[in-house]
């Protein structure tokens, strides 16, 4: 159902993507993992259609260059962006209701109290502001409004980015849930969880994709380690310093 | 130095001098061309205002009203017993000078939108006070009456024709000073405020005080252009001084152009020419007598004059916010077939005509695109916490050996976003002559923690310098104690060369002050060679010395980060605090940066140094802090660090089953 | 004791006033982050469009409407005139700094209130309203019927406001995009038509305002910009952006001036409004009714 | 200056052949024996101020094109300040003018009045401040007076509220600029020379205001008002008097014509008021004066005239009139052919006294509950007398010539 063929994004003289190729599709879940500043964030952001590209993405065969990123949106091409970004000014309850925006009829969307009951810590929240929540609580506002827009496609940048190991466990554990019924596109550094919810996953690298396979494939450490680090020798030989 | 600003001033006079002398042929082109002199006095303190120092303020006519008003009170009671037109100037100018910086003080905390309203009230206040107060403004009905004129050497200025070398005179004088300033520090240090006020904060500059400078040096020309107004007139009524001129200036300075002295007498040429033309010719011009019928009235196209002017300025800035002097530049560079180095930069900069762009190109990948407004620091996730992560024992005691002692001591820093807990406690040393790394995860806090200890972001805890308590909030504090830091995103003030970015950090801050530039030049101007010296040195060290006179907007992203390296060094630190520099660099440049702070190592300065790259931190530094969450994990030798697995976790993933 | 209840009633008139001034530009503030410095010229538009519909042969020669139905066309007339002047002076700008998009609400101010001088002329000219004349008798004194009618109005249009903003899914929308424009997009919040339907609804505000301030007096061209003012400074003492504060605000500025003002200085009571609005912003900027602070460094 | 003047000769051509329409007034060459005579009026038709009104505009455009070649007209825009008006004014002398009619505002005039006197060409003003007369301080042989002294007129308007309104107890209310100030100043002299009259509280207040509840209570107790204002707030004060209880006789000046017709005083505020105006035209019974105010509709679209235009009007006719008896337009001439004139007009009777001043008569002019005027009563001022309130901060004349054009 998407389909991106030649991706590429530049920031001024800085180039974030080189030249991606990468397909979801119906009901899969697909990870894309990589170290910092590989071009993850960039490809989902010219996805839902928040910066300019090169190349093609094609949503249920339609170009995303004639969609904006609203248009995305009610198409059912949702977009959690990295950093959790809550509406800091409105309440739990109030992020979720504006999620709903997107909805536009589409039966297998998440009702409120769907949200409520799969993140159960922010049943007693809901009336307190975006802005007063720990940064679990606001990840969970940020997937539970993009749920209740009915995804067709959910992309998901960083979720567990600055959460403690306990929080992005149960967020991890949620997932998996939601990925029962709505696609994925999941951008994670957490490869080790990334992997447990996947069922492919690429590793991007310098803005290019270096490696692809099956979750099982690549939970091969000591593999994912070398194409991650293949640009690195200098952390290779920290992490092998590490592992002994 | 750059350009011939003297040359052009003086063929502009003599320009207008010859006009006058040999072209007007009537009072009233005479009153015209000395509206116009009038308004381009004002304009060019408001040029100094807004334009340089970035404050939206509509208090130019009030001040122009206080200058000749105060005046004319003080010629008619003749103040201290003299009865002289020059003790009415000066004490117009005192009191304006006064009244400006009790303003601009008591409006420091305003944001930008707040004082423009401010300065909208204090204009209302002055006009019911100069309609009320008739003790002080001796005004019958609402005219004042009988303002001595203004005279020199028994010369008196009692008509059209000698009262413009008067306005000649003033004008000569003000830009003289926009010269003067131009050449300064004061100018560099306003325009630095203006566009990154943190970062200006960081490396020193007091950016308060530059800022109130300004408001006090374009009020106090004003407040000249008030008295002589009034002095040349004989009367005032509180319209002259009204919301209408108000208005006025702001049109005429955006319509000539706020990125150059020469803005300001354009746009007051074009708003006091162009409307008498279209009235029926000026200056010997004829005019367009051209008739339009609205609704049911016939009315001359100069009729139209507030709604010419309104729409003009909507369509200035939708389509060339650079005025019309950016027009002529334009022209001038698409003749020329060259392009004027920095003529969009800085305004594009103000006026944000494209920011996102510039936003990209400024930051290295991934976008780090949190909502916060562009140029803003501490650009850092804040992370969660509620985790029981293992707690370290933040050093306070020197490192093994027990040999070097702590410069620079943090203690149980904490910083708080709403909800979320980004720095939590974190208590960390850095020894003399150490590079101190910093790691962690994205969202650590590591950013925050640097935030917090350069007084950026609001924190608790303590920080001490080589024993000195460091207070929070108070940036240019910090960096008087010897830290300067560097920014994750290199903040460049773009419409500045590199040269005189770098020579923002300068820590010889003598004779870099308003009185300086305005007065003993000859000092500070070989003070600021030596400066220039210095800050030229930090780029040839760092490699830019050949791009030393470009605009920094012209540079690349690794020339940029080398660029804010220079400006480290020229700063001198003691301590300095790295955000990521090595960000967007290939593997030469980061080795080349590597090299350089080996060598900063080798002079003496301690520094700490937040990064991702591993094997570029390895390399450098004696110790690693590792910070997760908010909190220290590990503190040590670099293989020791390494060792940790929680570190190991920390970067690629914890797993459940590890826990 | 009569006096002190006239004086008072005018000071929470002036209060109503400046604060339904202000909730007009507040809205757009609110929305899109934009202070809209047209807004009081847009009040005076109001009270004309107001005047051309019910006087004489009405617009476009069509005769003149009754009151009230000509209230609403007006109303009507400004959301409109609102939804244009999004498109012509701030959607071309979206983006750009706040810097730009003032000076181009100035420029928009300047057309409009001279494109209103061409229009009606600068003689003055009065809007008629049903309830002229009349008074209410509170403890002696006799308070005019409309300046009551101000007050209930604000009080309708403030709490109207805040339920917009608090309760609806529109005005939920309104502060995401405010929040996070960005964001918004990607829950598929239509932030351009959003904006222009907040603009919109600014300029019906400010109709409003107009409809109900004209009557006071006589309308000229420089009846809105004055009011402008006034709901600046009550704006700032309520700690802009709170619409509940701006009533508060509103109310103390109108009781500095016509109360205090009333009694202490008479002559230079205009000056007081302003002189409290520096002091609060000087020692307060973030309002006298709003917690947290404003960091300026 | 030659390569000045082929220059301009090369533009004028350009905008010529560009211009779409080229104002009339260059091709007057006068018929018969009167010399064209060259007239320029200072007024502007837009902007903010109230005095930005196109009445003076289409009375005297009215009256040259009933003129034809005879006269040679056109107008200047001088907004309200005095700065701009000096500017205007040496606009209007470098054109070489016979005659000037300007400035809607006392304070232009007084301000530049040297300048005006040193040019020795005859000025209409149509202000009436009394520093204007002939022998004021800032009056000259050249300047004339239409409207009669503002403070005469306000003089009238107390004595009328002390002899006819038989009022003892008397408030006053003042705008905080010119208009106000004289016009106290004048009024509250004859109400401390009146025997048993009581001033019981006198107010200010601002050109703009919308709310005078303070200055209605004060005015309790006062059998009746008399107020120097603006259109506005007199809208606004009479509405708040009647509010507040105090149904009493309120006089005001031309002020309160405007404020009436436009609608904002009705019903017992309105029969309450009393207005001043030099001249009502429409409401005149004269066959002269009713043709006159439908030509006047003709060109204003609709708009019915007010004594501004008829004066406006009155003035270019009267120049027209002065330069044919005179057979000249020299300004001395000139002046003298006025100054022992007389002419009659749709406004008034003009004939100069020894003040300069021209006209002599104002209607004082009451009104219905629905806001019909009516002429209530006549005031006749004396020639050469003046009320003698001269303010007290005037321009000192002063002898110095102006300096030559540089060469």
């Amino acid at each position: 159902m998407l389909e991106l063929r030649g991706v590429e994004v530049s920031y001024g003289a800085v180039e974030a993507v080189r030249g991606i190729d990468l397909d979801v599709l119906e009901g899969e879940v697909v990870a894309l993992i990589g170290p910092n500043g590989a071009g993850k964030t960039s490809t989902l952001r010219a996805i839902s259609g928040l910066t300019g590209f090169r190349g093609s993405i094609r949503f249920d065969g339609i170009d995303c260059r004639r969609l904006s990123v609203q248009g995305a949106a009610r198409r059912g091409l949702i977009h959690v962006p990295e950093g959790r970004r809550v509406f800091t000014t409105l309440t739990v309850h109030e992020n979720l209701l504006v999620g709903t925006t997107a909805r536009r009829g589409r039966a297998d969307a998440y009702s409120l109290d769907e949200v409520y009951e799969l993140f159960s810590g922010l049943a007693p929240l809901r009336r307190r502001l975006g802005g007063a929540l720990s940064g679990g609580e606001q990840q969970m506002v940020a997937i539970g409004r993009a749920l209740v827009a009915g995804p067709r496609l959910l992309l998901l940048d960083e979720p567990s980015l600055g959460l403690a190991p306990k929080v992005a466990r149960s967020l991890f554990a949620a997932l998996r849930k939601i990925a029962v019924r709505t696609p994925l596109l999941l951008v994670e550094q957490n490869t080790v969880m990334a992997l447990k919810v996947c069922s492919r996953a690429s590793v991007i690298v310098n803005g290019r994709i270096v490696l692809e396979g099956s979750a099982a494939e690549l939970a091969d450490r000591q593999t994912l380690v070398a194409s991650y680090l293949g640009e690195e020798p200098a952390v290779a030989a920290v992490t092998s310093d590490g592992s002994g | 130095m750059r350009g011939q600003p003297y040359l052009w001033l003086g063929l502009f006079l003599l320009g207008v001098a010859l006009y006058r002398q040999y072209g007007v042929t009537g009072l009233g082109d005479q009153d015209l061309i000395n509206t116009w002199l009038y308004y381009s006095v004002i304009v060019v303190g408001f040029y100094l205002v807004f334009g340089v120092s970035g404050q939206f303020a509509f208090s130019q006519a009030a001040f122009a009203a206080i200058g000749g008003y105060t005046s004319a009170w003080a010629t008619r009671i003749a103040l201290f017993g003299v009865d002289s037109f020059w003790m009415g100037l000066v004490v117009g100018i005192v009191v304006t000078a006064v009244i400006a910086v009790v303003f601009s003080l008591l409006m420091r905390r305003a944001s930008h939108f707040y004082f423009a309203i401010g300065t909208l009230g204090l204009s209302e206040i002055v006009l019911v006070l100069l309609r009320r107060w008739t003790e002080f403004t001796n005004a019958s009905g609402d005219t004042t009456a009988g303002i001595r004129r203004a005279s020199i050497f028994g010369f008196p200025f009692d008509d059209s024709y000698r009262q413009f070398w008067l306005w000649l005179s003033a004008l000569a004088v003000v830009l003289l000073l926009t010269i003067w300033l131009a050449r300064s520090p004061v100018q560099r240090e306003a325009m630095a405020g203006r566009d990154q006020e943190v970062v200006a904060a960081t490396v020193g500059v007091p950016t308060l005080r530059v800022r109130v400078a300004m408001f006090v040096l374009g009020s106090v020309i004003a407040g000249v252009a008030g008295t002589i107004f009034v002095h040349t007139k004989t009367f005032a009524t509180p319209e002259s001084f009204g919301i209408d001129l108000g208005l006025g200036i702001f049109v005429m300075l955006i319509l000539g152009g706020l990125e150059s002295r020469w803005g300001p007498i354009v746009g007051a040429a074009f708003y006091v020419f162009v409307p008498q033309w279209l009235q029926g010719g000026v200056l010997g011009i004829p005019g367009v007598e051209f008739t339009v019928d609205a609704f049911g009235q016939e009315h001359r196209l100069g009729d139209f004059r507030d709604i010419f002017f309104g729409s003009l300025l909507v369509i200035t800035m939708i389509a060339f916010p650079e005025g019309l002097v950016g027009i002529g530049r334009r022209v001038k560079s698409l003749l020329l077939g060259r392009v004027h180095p920095a003529q969009r930069t800085w305004l594009s900069d103000l006026f944000g005509i494209t920011p996102r762009k510039k936003e990209r190109d400024r930051q290295p990948p991934p976008p780090r695109d949190d909502g916060r407004p562009p140029g803003s620091v501490g650009a850092e996730h804040p992370p969660v916490t509620g985790s029981s992560a293992p707690t370290v024992e933040g050093n306070r005691a020197p490192d093994p050996d027990g040999a070097a002692p702590a410069v620079l001591v943090a203690d149980d820093i904490r910083v708080q976003f709403g909800g979320v807990r980004a720095v939590d406690g974190v208590s960390l040393s850095v020894l003399e002559d150490e590079i101190l790394g910093l790691v962690g995860p994205n969202g650590s806090g590591k950013t925050t923690f640097l935030n917090a200890l350069t007084g950026v972001v609001p924190a608790s805890g303590s920080v001490e310098v080589h024993g000195a308590g460091v207070p929070f909030g108070k940036p240019w504090r910090v960096r008087r104690l010897g830290v300067v830091r560097t920014f994750q995103a290199p903040q460049t003030y773009i419409h500045l060369t590199c040269l005189e970015d770098v020579l923002l950090s300068a820590p010889d801050r003598t004779l870099s002050g308003m009185t300086a530039a305005c007065s003993v030049r000859p000092a500070m101007i070989s003070r600021e060679r030596a400066r220039w010296d210095d800050a030229a040195a930090a780029l040839e060290q760092v490699g830019l010395g050949d791009v030393a006179e470009d605009p920094t907007a012209r540079l690349s992203y690794g020339q940029r980060r080398l660029l804010e390296l220079a400006r480290a060094i020229n700063a001198q630190p003691r301590i300095l605090l790295l955000d990521e520099p090595s960000a967007g660099l290939d593997a030469s440049e980061t080795e080349q940066l590597a090299e350089h702070l080996r060598n900063l190592q080798r002079e003496g300065v301690s520094m700490l140094l937040v990064d991702h790259k591993l094997d570029f931190i390895t390399s450098l530094c004696d110790r690693i802090a590792v910070l997760e969450l908010g909190q220290l994990v590990a503190v040590g030798a670099a293989d020791t660090v390494f060792e940790d697995q929680r570190v190991v976790d920390a970067y690629l993933g914890v797993d459940e089953e590890d826990l | 004791m009569s006096t002190f209840v006239a004086l008072t009633a005018s000071g929470l008139a002036a209060g109503a006033i400046a604060a339904l001034a202000a909730v007009g530009f507040l809205l757009t503030y609110k929305a899109t982050g934009v202070v809209n410095f047209a807004q009081g010229d847009l009040i005076t538009l109001g009270a004309y469009i107001a005047i051309w519909v019910t006087q004489k042969e009405g617009m476009f020669g069509l005769g003149a409407l009754d009151l009230v139905p000509g209230y609403i066309v007006t109303v009507l007339i400004m959301f409109a005139i609102g939804m244009v002047l999004e498109r012509l002076a701030y959607a071309p700008l979206r983006g750009r700094s706040i810097h730009v998009i003032v000076i181009t609400t100035l420029g928009a101010a300047l057309v409009l209130r001279a494109f209103i001088g061409l229009w009606q002329g600068t003689t003055p000219k009065f809007l008629d309203s049903p309830l002229r004349g009349e008074v209410v008798g509170i403890a002696g004194a006799n308070i005019s019927q409309q300046r009551v009618l101000i007050v209930v109005v604000t009080i309708v249009v403030v709490s109207a406001t805040i339920a917009l903003f608090a309760f609806t899914q529109f005005g939920r929308q309104l502060r995401a995009t405010a929040n996070d424009r960005d964001t918004a997009k990607l829950c598929g919040v239509p932030v351009n038509w959003l904006s222009m339907l907040a603009f919109g609804l600014s300029a019906a505000l400010a109709g409003v305002a107009g409809i109900l301030l004209a009557p006071l007096g006589s309308v000229d061209l420089t009846l809105g910009f004055n009011f402008m003012l006034l709901g600046f400074a009550a704006a700032v003492l309520g700690g802009f952006g709170s619409i509940g504060g701006v009533v508060v605000g509103g109310v103390a500025i109108g009781l500095v001036e016509h109360l205090f003002g009333g009694y202490v200085g008479r002559d230079f009571k205009a000056m007081y409004p302003f002189i409290l609005m520096l002091l609060i912003i000087a020692l307060r900027p973030q309002g006298l009714f709003t917690r947290g602070s404003v960091q300026r460094l | 200056m030659r390569l000045k003047r082929s220059v301009c000769a090369l533009l004028a051509v350009g905008v010529a052949a560009g211009a779409t329409a080229v104002g009339a007034g260059t091709a007057g060459a006068g018929g018969g024996g009167a010399p064209t005579v060259k007239i320029i009026l200072l007024a502007e038709t837009t902007g903010e101020s109230p005095a930005a009104v196109p009445y003076y505009a289409n009375g005297a455009q009215l009256a040259a094109d009933e003129l034809g070649s005879r006269v040679e007209y056109s107008r200047i825009a001088a907004p309200l300040t005095p700065a701009a008006a000096e500017t205007a004014l040496n606009q209007a002398l470098d054109e070489d003018p016979d005659a000037i009619i300007g400035f809607p505002a006392s304070s232009q005039t007084i301000a530049i009045s040297q300048r005006i006197v040193d040019s020795g060409i005859p000025f209409f003003s149509l202000s009436s401040g009394e520093q204007l007369v002939k022998n004021g301080p800032n009056g000259g042989d050249n300047i004339f007076l239409i409207r009669p002294v503002d403070t005469n007129v306000a003089t009238k308007e107390a004595e009328y509220v002390v002899d006819d309104l038989d009022a003892k107890r008397i408030g006053m209310l003042c705008v905080d600029n010119a208009t106000g100030v004289n016009g106290c100043n004048a009024a509250r002299e004859v109400f401390d020379a009146a025997r048993g009259v009581e001033i019981v509280a006198e107010r200010t207040n601002s050109t703009t205001a919308t709310d005078l509840t303070e200055q209605a209570r004060a005015m309790d107790g006062a059998d009746a008002i008399i107020d120097f204002n603006f259109p506005n707030p007199i809208g606004v004060f009479a509405q708040q008097l009647i509010d507040n209880g105090i149904d009493v006789p309120h006089v005001d000046g031309a002020s309160a014509g405007i404020a009436v017709a436009s609608g904002a005083v009705t019903g017992d505020a309105a029969v309450n008021l009393r207005g001043v105006d030099d001249c009502v035209p429409t409401v005149s019974k004269s066959r002269k004066v009713r043709n006159w105010v439908s030509d006047y509709e003709g060109v204003s679209g609709g708009e019915p005239p007010i004594y501004s235009a008829a004066q406006a009007y009155d003035m270019v006719k009267l120049i027209a009139a002065a330069a044919r008896q005179a057979e000249s337009v020299a300004p001395r001439r000139l002046i003298r052919t006025i100054a022992g004139m007389t002419y009659n007009g749709i406004c008034a009777r003009y004939q100069s006294d020894d003040l300069n001043v021209l006209q002599h008569t104002a209607d004082l002019t009451r009104w219905n509950a629905e806001g019909e005027i009516r002429v209530a009563k006549r005031f006749r001022f004396a020639p050469n007398e003046l009320a003698g309130v001269v303010p007290e901060t005037t321009i000192p004349p002063t002898t110095v010539a102006p300096a030559p054009p540089p060469s």
